[in-house]
């Protein structure tokens, strides 16, 4: 995997109260499509051993998508942001993380609503609104080795950091680690939705491709802060 | 990877351009990705309605003419059509008396022909579905995504291809549509693995004396890996796994169906076993294909799938058909 | 080698048999390899037998049928078929009106033929030949066996036996199956070279950024071997070799044909290219047929073939046919 | 390729005027069954590079074909011998080499008449008619690259040794070298005659199949002798 950042916001890493505003989101975005981009052949060789070897190619083409959308009508708050994203998700993307991530993606955004700026605690609701999305559109629960087991602790965490006052950057480190380790953890489970799931005890041993993507999404996010 | 492709981002876009140019009963849609009937909508009929990844040619594409589809929505490849695709597929075909939407049963197809329905059903078209999920190589329960829709696809488009132009209503095509996937049951093999196009390697390797049983038509690995056997045991293990699930009896419609690499001749090799297979439990193989139907790229292999018939299903089943992939009666 | 067949010794008949389970409409002899209409002979038509070696299919068998052969014999795989089998089938077909051996230019068919031709003379039934031999990619000159009989092979059967449905005589029948083949050329590229059961092993290598230009059906290598390239520039390659044999304009029929282990996908791929060139030189690809008609066993690549029809030409073409391998109109 | 023999005639070393009877002729075809079945894939491979992969088991299935009408209905003299090789060689072979080598052994067969014992000028011209045979049924010359650029000289050489009143097994053995040099030298020509032709000048640098396996038969021949 590729790490890396596009656009600082140094200014975030200042406290708790520190608002984000839609530069921060479109960074954010930009910085999805970049680590995207660069872990693309990682994610097609993770969706080859339990899937059908798209998983990449699938978030390249929505990310790319997602770009020149925004760039031809710019959308000028963090929720108009995170909407368009997800609809182009879901216009251009296809297979079962088009509509998830799309899904993902609007609920954030219509969560934050037409706000300018938003706290770190609108954040987080926002991603436990994406974590409630996905799973109501795709009925997994934690522990069912997909994308959830990445979202769902990223969504802890940032909403426990929030609780507990934490500065932006520690938090969105907090969601990223949260991620990471779900996305680790869901090496040794068996599969029980998507495509991963008719290999049985064969999906034993492999990192979930969608867990990897979210764990990638949730790094941009913190990578964009600064 | 060698392929007879000008790159891995067009490979979709250029052959629906071979079958625009190849079809002229077609009306292809190289930009948003859709095939129609060049006659569509035809006015009071049921509109039937398919999609998915692509690379299993001749489905869906292929199904599209009188007495099958009125409209295909391929997707990249092995990735299901987006909603928008949906959605200009099934206005496209609307005339009046309804659209149904065949689905294969895989959580991307589901999404995304569900979206489709939903925002079709509020522009006041009136869409139902039929979901295929006819594989037995996947164990359906709470543990997975349910069993996978394959071979069974053919039949169901055909059938309630054949129904809805008799005219009738959307209800009792869906409900044919059901009963024919509840009657098939399919079982997959690979020799090899495909290779997907923008993968650009085998998605698995098989050693030169393994084959991969219970596999999916998108290169997904299968549920176990066997040493290479003669047809005839191959043949025998693949129906046993369907017998097992559905007691195999009375007159049957039977596809042996090649994964894409594979040639005629061993497709006949191994519909010679799967009949024998099928007199010895008694079933009659009374209507067949052979050929390449359901296809996963390049993939060496087969499926076998059996519908057990009534009267009413081979009589739809004999009724003409007019498509690139299936042709009989006119 | 890993291949779906029981063994290589029994692959023919093994297949043969399927073909009789699949086929109601065929009567197989798998003993004699024999592929026989269930109605064969018809009185008063003129029979068409055709056959050469295994490993084509669907050629031949699969174009028996109404409106094309009442008789394929089938060889060994990459064998040509021997007299006892083509005299047995020639007398099985004659309906007393003379018989049409389509023979595609090889010279074990040619010998095999000819010597089941004289014997049949000789027990009084009218033989008539014709000799197809379409591939440029042979120099037809006193230094080779001359041209290869390839995809033109189906136009062939195709146009003989749908004149050959309407009452013509031997004679007439014989001489639009030379116009058909004297207007039809071909070429073809390998991707992959096939396995021959027997041989157990590729008859030959080619690197994964190598293809071979100008290969047969039977795993004869190429005439030239060059860098892997997009589609379309190996269509144009394809279609600049056929161009140059005879300069392509006015109607045209064109087959794009898979030699076994290539999917559709990349076939209609190649078919969108075709049609661009064909177009591009003033001609107009008004009938076509993609898909695998002239195999090569699971050999990957694709062969173009391209008939300059006349309006006769075209009526036959479009004429019923109903065979396992080309259907329509009935 | 593998040599060696079976049935040994040792009494044919003897002279010139020595006679070869029925059981010489059944063993000279046991004996190429033989070596056709040990030389199967190799003539399968030569017949690889520059034909179809077929020539191997073409043989391998004719002379098995061949034994079992041999043991049928024994033929009781060496023309009918010959002549029943021939015709079971069409009738099982197929391909180019079924006809092919169907006339040569018919016409040994014809040549050779009904009689008991066959002189070596008797074989000689038996030899001549095959090539004239093979010659007239598929057109080829010396040089085209097929079998006949070994069996021609093959012929030749017997008739020059019977015409100089050479002992049976020296002609014989004039014979096999014969061939095998003519099959050894088909190595550098192109191919004119049959399906190598298709490859041009890539037909240049590989022995052709068909002159190998005359080489074997006329190999066959001389261990016959013993
Ligand atoms: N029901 C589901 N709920 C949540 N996530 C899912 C579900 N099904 C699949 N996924 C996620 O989608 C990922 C696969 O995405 P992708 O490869 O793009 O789609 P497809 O499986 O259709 O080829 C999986 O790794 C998994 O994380
Ligand atoms: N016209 C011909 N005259 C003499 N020999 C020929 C001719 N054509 C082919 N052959 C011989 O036949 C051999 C090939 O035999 P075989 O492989 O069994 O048949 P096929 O070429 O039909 O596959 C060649 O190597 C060559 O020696
Ligand atoms: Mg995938
Ligand atoms: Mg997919
Ligand atoms: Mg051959
Ligand atoms: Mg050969």
């Amino acid at each position: 995997m590729t790490g890396g950042r596009t656009e600082n916001h140094p200014h975030l890493l200042g406290g708790a109260a520190t608002l984000m505003d839609a530069q921060f989101f479109t960074a954010w975005i930009e910085e999805i499509a970049r680590v995207v981009t660069a872990n693309r052949d990682h994610l097609t060789r993770l969706d080859a051993a339990i899937g059908d070897a798209d998983h990449g190619a699938n978030l390249h083409r929505g990310f790319t998508a997602v770009l020149e959308a925004l760039s031809a009508k710019p959308a000028d708050s963090p929720g108009a942001i995170l909407t368009l994203t997800g609809t182009t998700l879901i216009r251009k993307v296809g297979g079962a993380s088009g509509p998830l991530y799309g899904t993902a993606f609007r609920q954030m955004g219509s969560r934050l609503g037409p706000g300018a700026d938003v706290t770190l605690t609108e954040l987080a609701s926002a991603v436990e609104a994406a974590v409630a999305g996905v799973q109501k559109l795709g009925g997994a629960s934690e522990g069912d080795k997909t994308m959830v087991d990445a979202l769902a602790p990223a969504a802890r965490a940032l909403t426990e950091a929030a609780q507990g006052g934490a500065k932006t950057g520690e938090a969105l480190d907090a969601a990223r680690l949260a991620a990471e380790e779900g996305a680790r953890a869901t090496i040794p489970l068996q599969a029980r939705k998507g495509r991963a799931s008719y290999l049985g005890e064969r999906s034993i041993g492999h990192e979930d491709p969608g867990a990897a993507s979210t764990a990638l999404i949730l790094g941009a996010l913190h990578a964009a802060a600064g | 990877m060698k392929k007879l492709i000008n790159s891995a981002e067009s490979v979709v876009t250029d052959a629906l351009t071979g079958m625009a140019a190849a079809h002229p009963s077609l009306r292809v849609d190289p930009e948003n990705k859709i095939i129609f009937r060049r006659s569509a909508p035809t006015q009071g009929k049921v509109g039937l309605v398919s999609g998915g990844g692509s690379g299993h040619e001749p489905l869906h594409g292929g199904f599209v003419g009188y007495g099958m589809l009125d409209a295909a929505c391929p997707g990249e490849v092995f990735t299901s059509p987006v909603p928008d695709q949906v959605i200009e597929a099934t206005k496209g075909v609307d005339g009046g008396a309804g659209v149904l939407h065949i689905v294969k049963n895989y959580t991307g197809d589901v999404l995304n022909f569900e979206m489709a329905a939903e925002l079709c059903a509020e522009e006041g078209i009136e869409v139902a579905s039929v979901l295929v999920n006819d594989d037995v190589a996947v164990k359906d329960s709470l543990y997975t995504a349910g069993r996978r829709g394959t071979g069974a696809t053919v039949f169901v488009e055909k059938i309630t291809g054949a129904l809805a132009e008799t005219g009738a209503s959307l209800a009792d095509v869906a409900k044919i549509g059901e009963e024919v996937n509840a009657r098939s049951r399919s079982f997959g093999v690979a020799l090899s693995s495909c290779t997907v196009p923008a993968a650009g390697k085998p998605t698995f390797d098989l050693d030169d004396n393994e084959i991969e049983l219970g596999i999916g038509i998108h290169g997904e690995p299968g549920r176990t890996r066997v040493s290479a056997a003669p047809a005839r045991e191959v043949a025998r293990i693949a129906m046993d796994a369907v017998h097992a699930d559905m007691p195999l009896s009375g007159e049957v419609l039977v596809m042996v169906n090649g994964m894409g690499g594979t040639p005629l001749i061993e497709l006949y090799v191994v519909f010679a076993e799967v009949a024998a297979y099928l007199r010895e439990k008694g079933a009659e193989p009374v209507r067949s294909l052979v050929g390449n139907y359901v296809t996963s790229l390049d993939m060496e292999g087969f499926s076998v799938t059996v519908c057990r018939l009534t009267d009413e299903l081979t009589r739809l089943w004999d009724a003409p058909v007019e498509t690139p992939g299936l042709r009989w009666g006119r």
